[in-house]
């Protein structure tokens, strides 16, 4: 039975709800010798700021149970690099949505980087990341509290007149419903949730931190529940699409996600296991829907 | 990159906390290491190819950690989930003539693989290990067997000189080479990269997410900027590595 | 090598670190026929509010790949039976350090329930849950606002003058520090983190939550991560002793949790998958630490 | 409670997604089900024993959701960790005579053990059995060859009555008993319930955490007030149910 994987996002169709997450699939290029990228829903690129970052010292990466830790620390060659090549080479190879992650440290560098995403052709959602727990004054301190998520919403809502703007928000918060309201209020067009927990961990033959950040973002299978229980929160209190992520690795998971309320679904950590994971999860979504008796994926968003 | 399940049909301790892999599937594994899945951890192990044939190929590691100890437990049989064609290895053709090999512990193992490739192509390979102790050596006869030069060193003096590898070196009379190689403890290779004289390499280490080049968790700071351990590297050029 | 694992908590000496978690070992007299209670250091009973409760309809359990929800829901038999006949009976065979566990819904319930406590001879910590995701208007309400933590803090405190007054705090907030600190300005002799975190399934065949609450608390070896780096910051922000929960599964895990700054570690879910858990970590303590080269279990604290 | 290992020696097909596990150990394994590891999962499964003896036990499962499924495939010799001596199981004391038991699916296979131990007392024993379809039918030979009484329904009629287990039951000429038991599904046992006169009990289903008496995750509402099925039951007395 052909099935319809086809989701729209903000008027952008995509072929399936999969889209690698930010930060977990570089660029996209680093992939695509490996399989066919068009088979993918989406791809949000990695953060991107206005100057070029090395990011954080290593050791960056620690393990855990079901999950990992990383404190890249957005490493990234800056916005321009970004929009001026590698978006059209991604371009060259793929014809999917792609989505710009930006990072900032300022409503300036928001407003700066948006605005030169607004413009590139190759661009079609930018993604607003107000999230990222690994660099100091920058990123989580805008999502932590909701007249501050509001403001960078504005700020960027201002210089994107052509494209839709997802805010990606942070699950180490009290309350994801204010902040996401607020944002919504603001004039964001979406929203992605949930970006990594704040996390740690030691080397006990050491006695030091395994990262050399001290901590780090916590993802993986291991965030899963928590990252739903957002996801049903948020698409309930919201009108505007939700891109529901964090702890996803199986077509199971996408569509355990989408009736909690999400439109599309990130794969983030688990790329890290499995670089295969989202060309994976994609086959097996149409026979696990057969299971399940659903036709049209679409129809099964925000069910519960 | 490729993803495959391979066969262990040899998992052995061959020296104190040291076993040999050998892992069977299909056709010839290139790369300078795999990402090996050990059941139970999330993420991947990154383990150099200390040897490939058609076939099979062959990985030495230490256990040191939980999941190395782990994999040491899996019986002949057991099926790995293995990234393959992962890295930037050694440069075989950056040597014109005669290579000096300079491995520590385990940084033996890869440079198994460059000894094989330089001797192929016809080169001259003289090959110096370090090991803590005598127990601990591994590769000795392989070696011995296939270079032109060998020697080893222990801190203990168990075997071989007693101290480092650059004391072996040192006592190496008539060495000639034109590009050497070094793989082992960082504290190892920077002395050596600082001790021999022209131009080499390195291979370094570093905790890795992907091992695949695409989520930038290993990268390190080089003289030509940032640079991904497992993609860029693992192996660099002397002068690129800030020590 | 003979290993101390003796710590003070308080002033009350606890012959290892290793306690159960509220909720995740009932009243201690359910498992007295497994083995010897008195391995334990401590045992932190089931929470306890004014009235009996039945709790939230089931289902109350949910799976995850590295833990589990639960949506219980305080059900328990009453602050009454608790000193005058739970705490008694577990005198009578266990002669360890028994913390009972407080929850209410006004400060008028903490109060009462706590001054209570406080003259029930068996019981020497107090642990006030401020923290329970499963009830309404109770619980985590007050854990989740450093004015409200502060204020229970205070008023409990009034009430208790002969036992240590433990506060146990929700994860599900933006800076746990602040919340600690305020309880701690107001009076607690410790502090006790983290419960659990708010989360959801979804039976994807039927289209409705697991749990009949639909959302639940989320714990088990998958929090462990963020549960360590809330204890770094707690320990290091505040000077009373902080006892680390959440995720715990192994010896090695209790010296990282201790490296990080807890003085005593609650073993919580692992507790339900294996009902022996406490006693197999503790045994398991002594060789962990001779690898290690840790002669008294005290001096590790808070040493990253 | 007593937590330990049991080696799988037999873990087949019986009948449709329906798994015959027979675990072997030490000594006789007592209570009403176990509590079972299941390799890659969080949580332990809570399956009624069907049938035990010095050394070794039975259960019969379903493969209903991934734990199941992922038990289906585990091999002979495969090591299990398994907390027994749980959960309170029938009263066979409770019959004076003549018992029936009815079950429907899997809910046959605690009546099995009940089955043997009633008639070890000397007691009359009837069962009746409920299926959707023949290929479900589980332990007909084996009640058949112990009970006095036997009969099976099925949903489709393909084998004995068709219809529900009370269609079979108001079927059976000359039926005496002075108790009844039943397990299987929660309508099914409320129908039962409520058609039969007389005295008797049922085996209730929930999720649950602990299994042993000390999470309260499975506390259900009773005539009594809350109840853990996984220690004050999983059976309980017809009039303290509320269904
Ligand atoms: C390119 C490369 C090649 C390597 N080749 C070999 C080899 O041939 N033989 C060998 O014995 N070892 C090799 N190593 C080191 C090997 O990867 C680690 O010893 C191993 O990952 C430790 O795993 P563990 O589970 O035992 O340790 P744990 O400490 O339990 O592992 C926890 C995490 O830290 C990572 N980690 C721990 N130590 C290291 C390390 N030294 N380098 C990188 N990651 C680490 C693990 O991969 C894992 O993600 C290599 C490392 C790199 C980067
Ligand atoms: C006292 C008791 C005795 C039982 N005896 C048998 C038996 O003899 N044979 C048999 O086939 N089944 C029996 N069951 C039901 C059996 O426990 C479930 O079918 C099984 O747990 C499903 O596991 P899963 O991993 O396949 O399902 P999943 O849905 O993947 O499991 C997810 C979680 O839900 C729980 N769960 C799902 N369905 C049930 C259920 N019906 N009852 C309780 N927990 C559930 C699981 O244990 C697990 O914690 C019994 C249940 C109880 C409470
Ligand atoms: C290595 C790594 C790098 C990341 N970098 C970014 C980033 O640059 N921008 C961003 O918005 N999120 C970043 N994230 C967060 C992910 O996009 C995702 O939100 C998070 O990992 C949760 O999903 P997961 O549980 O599937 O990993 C990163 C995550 C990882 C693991
Ligand atoms: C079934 C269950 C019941 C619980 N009941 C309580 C409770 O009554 N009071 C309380 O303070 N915490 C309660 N908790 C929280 C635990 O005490 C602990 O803080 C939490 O589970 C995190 O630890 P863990 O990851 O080791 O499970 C409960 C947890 C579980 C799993
Ligand atoms: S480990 Fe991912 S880029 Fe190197
Ligand atoms: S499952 Fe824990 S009390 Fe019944």
């Amino acid at each position: 039975m052909v099935k319809d994987l086809s989701v729209n996002l903000c008027g952008k169709s995509l072929r399936n709800p999969v889209v690698p997450a930010s930060g977990t699939f570089g660029f996209g290029l680093e992939l695509a010798d490996s399989f066919d990228l068009n088979v993918l829903g989406g791809i949000s690129l990695k953060g991107s700021t206005r100057e070029a970052r090395y990011g954080n010292p290593v050791p960056r990466i620690a393990e855990a149970q079901s999950g990992m830790l990383n404190a890249v620390g957005l490493q990234n060659p800056g916005i321009d690099v970004l929009v001026n090549s590698k978006v059209p080479a991604l371009r060259k190879i793929y014809n999917g949505c792609v989505i710009a992650n930006i990072s900032g440290f300022s409503l300036d560098e928001y407003r700066e980087c948006c605005a030169k995403a607004d413009t590139c052709e190759g661009i079609d959602i930018i993604e607003v990341n107000i999230s990222c727990p690994n660099v100091h004054n920058g990123g989580m301190a805008f999502g932590t509290n909701p007249n501050a998520a509001a403001e960078v919403t504005k700020a960027v809502r201002e210089v994107c007149s052509q494209k839709p703007v997802f805010i990606k928000l942070s699950p180490n918060v009290t309350d994801i419903v204010a902040i996401a309201r607020a944002c919504e209020n603001a004039g964001a067009d979406g929203l992605t949730l949930v970006n990594t927990f704040l996390g740690m961990r030691i080397d006990i033959a050491r006695r030091k931190p395994i990262l050399a950040n001290t901590t780090g973002g916590y993802s993986g299978a291991a965030i899963f529940p928590i990252a739903l229980r957002m996801v049903y929160q948020v698409a309930h209190a919201c009108s505007i699409p939700v891109m529901g992520c964090g702890g996803v690795t199986s077509a199971r998971d996408v569509l355990e996600m989408m009736m909690a309320g999400a439109t599309a679904v990130q794969v983030g950590a688990e790329n890290l296991r499995n670089p295969f994971a989202c060309p994976e999860i994609i086959e097996a979504l149409p026979l696990e829907m057969e299971r399940l008796g659903i036709q049209d994926i679409k129809e099964i968003i925000k069910t519960v | 990159m490729e993803k495959q399940l391979y066969t262990i049909t040899e998992n052995r301790l061959v020296a104190a906390d040291t076993y040999r892999l050998v892992l069977s599937g299909k056709g010839k594994v290139d790369g300078e290491f795999v990402h090996l899945e050990i059941p139970g951890f999330y993420l991947r192990r990154p383990l150099s190819v200390c040897d490939s044939e058609e076939g099979r190929f062959t990985l030495l590691y230490k256990t040191v950690g939980e999941g190395t100890k782990v994999l040491a437990t899996l019986p002949e049989g057991t099926q790995l989930s293995v990234l393959t064609g992962l890295g930037r290895g050694f440069d075989a053709s950056a040597c014109s003539r005669s290579a000096l090999l300079v491995g520590g512990g385990l940084g033996a193992a890869p440079l198994y693989l460059l000894a094989k490739e330089l001797k192929r192509q016809g080169k001259k390979v003289t090959v110096v290990l370090g090991f803590n102790k005598a127990d601990e050596i591994v590769l000795a006869n392989e070696f011995k067997a296939l270079c032109d030069g060998f020697a080893i060193a222990t801190l203990d003096g168990s075997v071989g000189v007693k101290g480092f590898v650059t004391d072996a070196i040192k006592g190496m009379a008539g060495l000639d080479y034109d590009y050497f190689y070094t793989c082992g403890p960082m504290i190892m290779m920077k002395v050596v990269c600082e001790a021999l004289s022209g131009p080499g390499e390195a291979s370094l280490e570093e905790r890795m997410g992907c091992g695949a080049g695409f989520c930038y968790g290993c990268s390190v700071q080089t003289q030509n900027g940032p640079r991904r351990v497992c993609k860029d590297g693992p192996v660099f050029k002397k002068e690129e590595i800030l020590w």
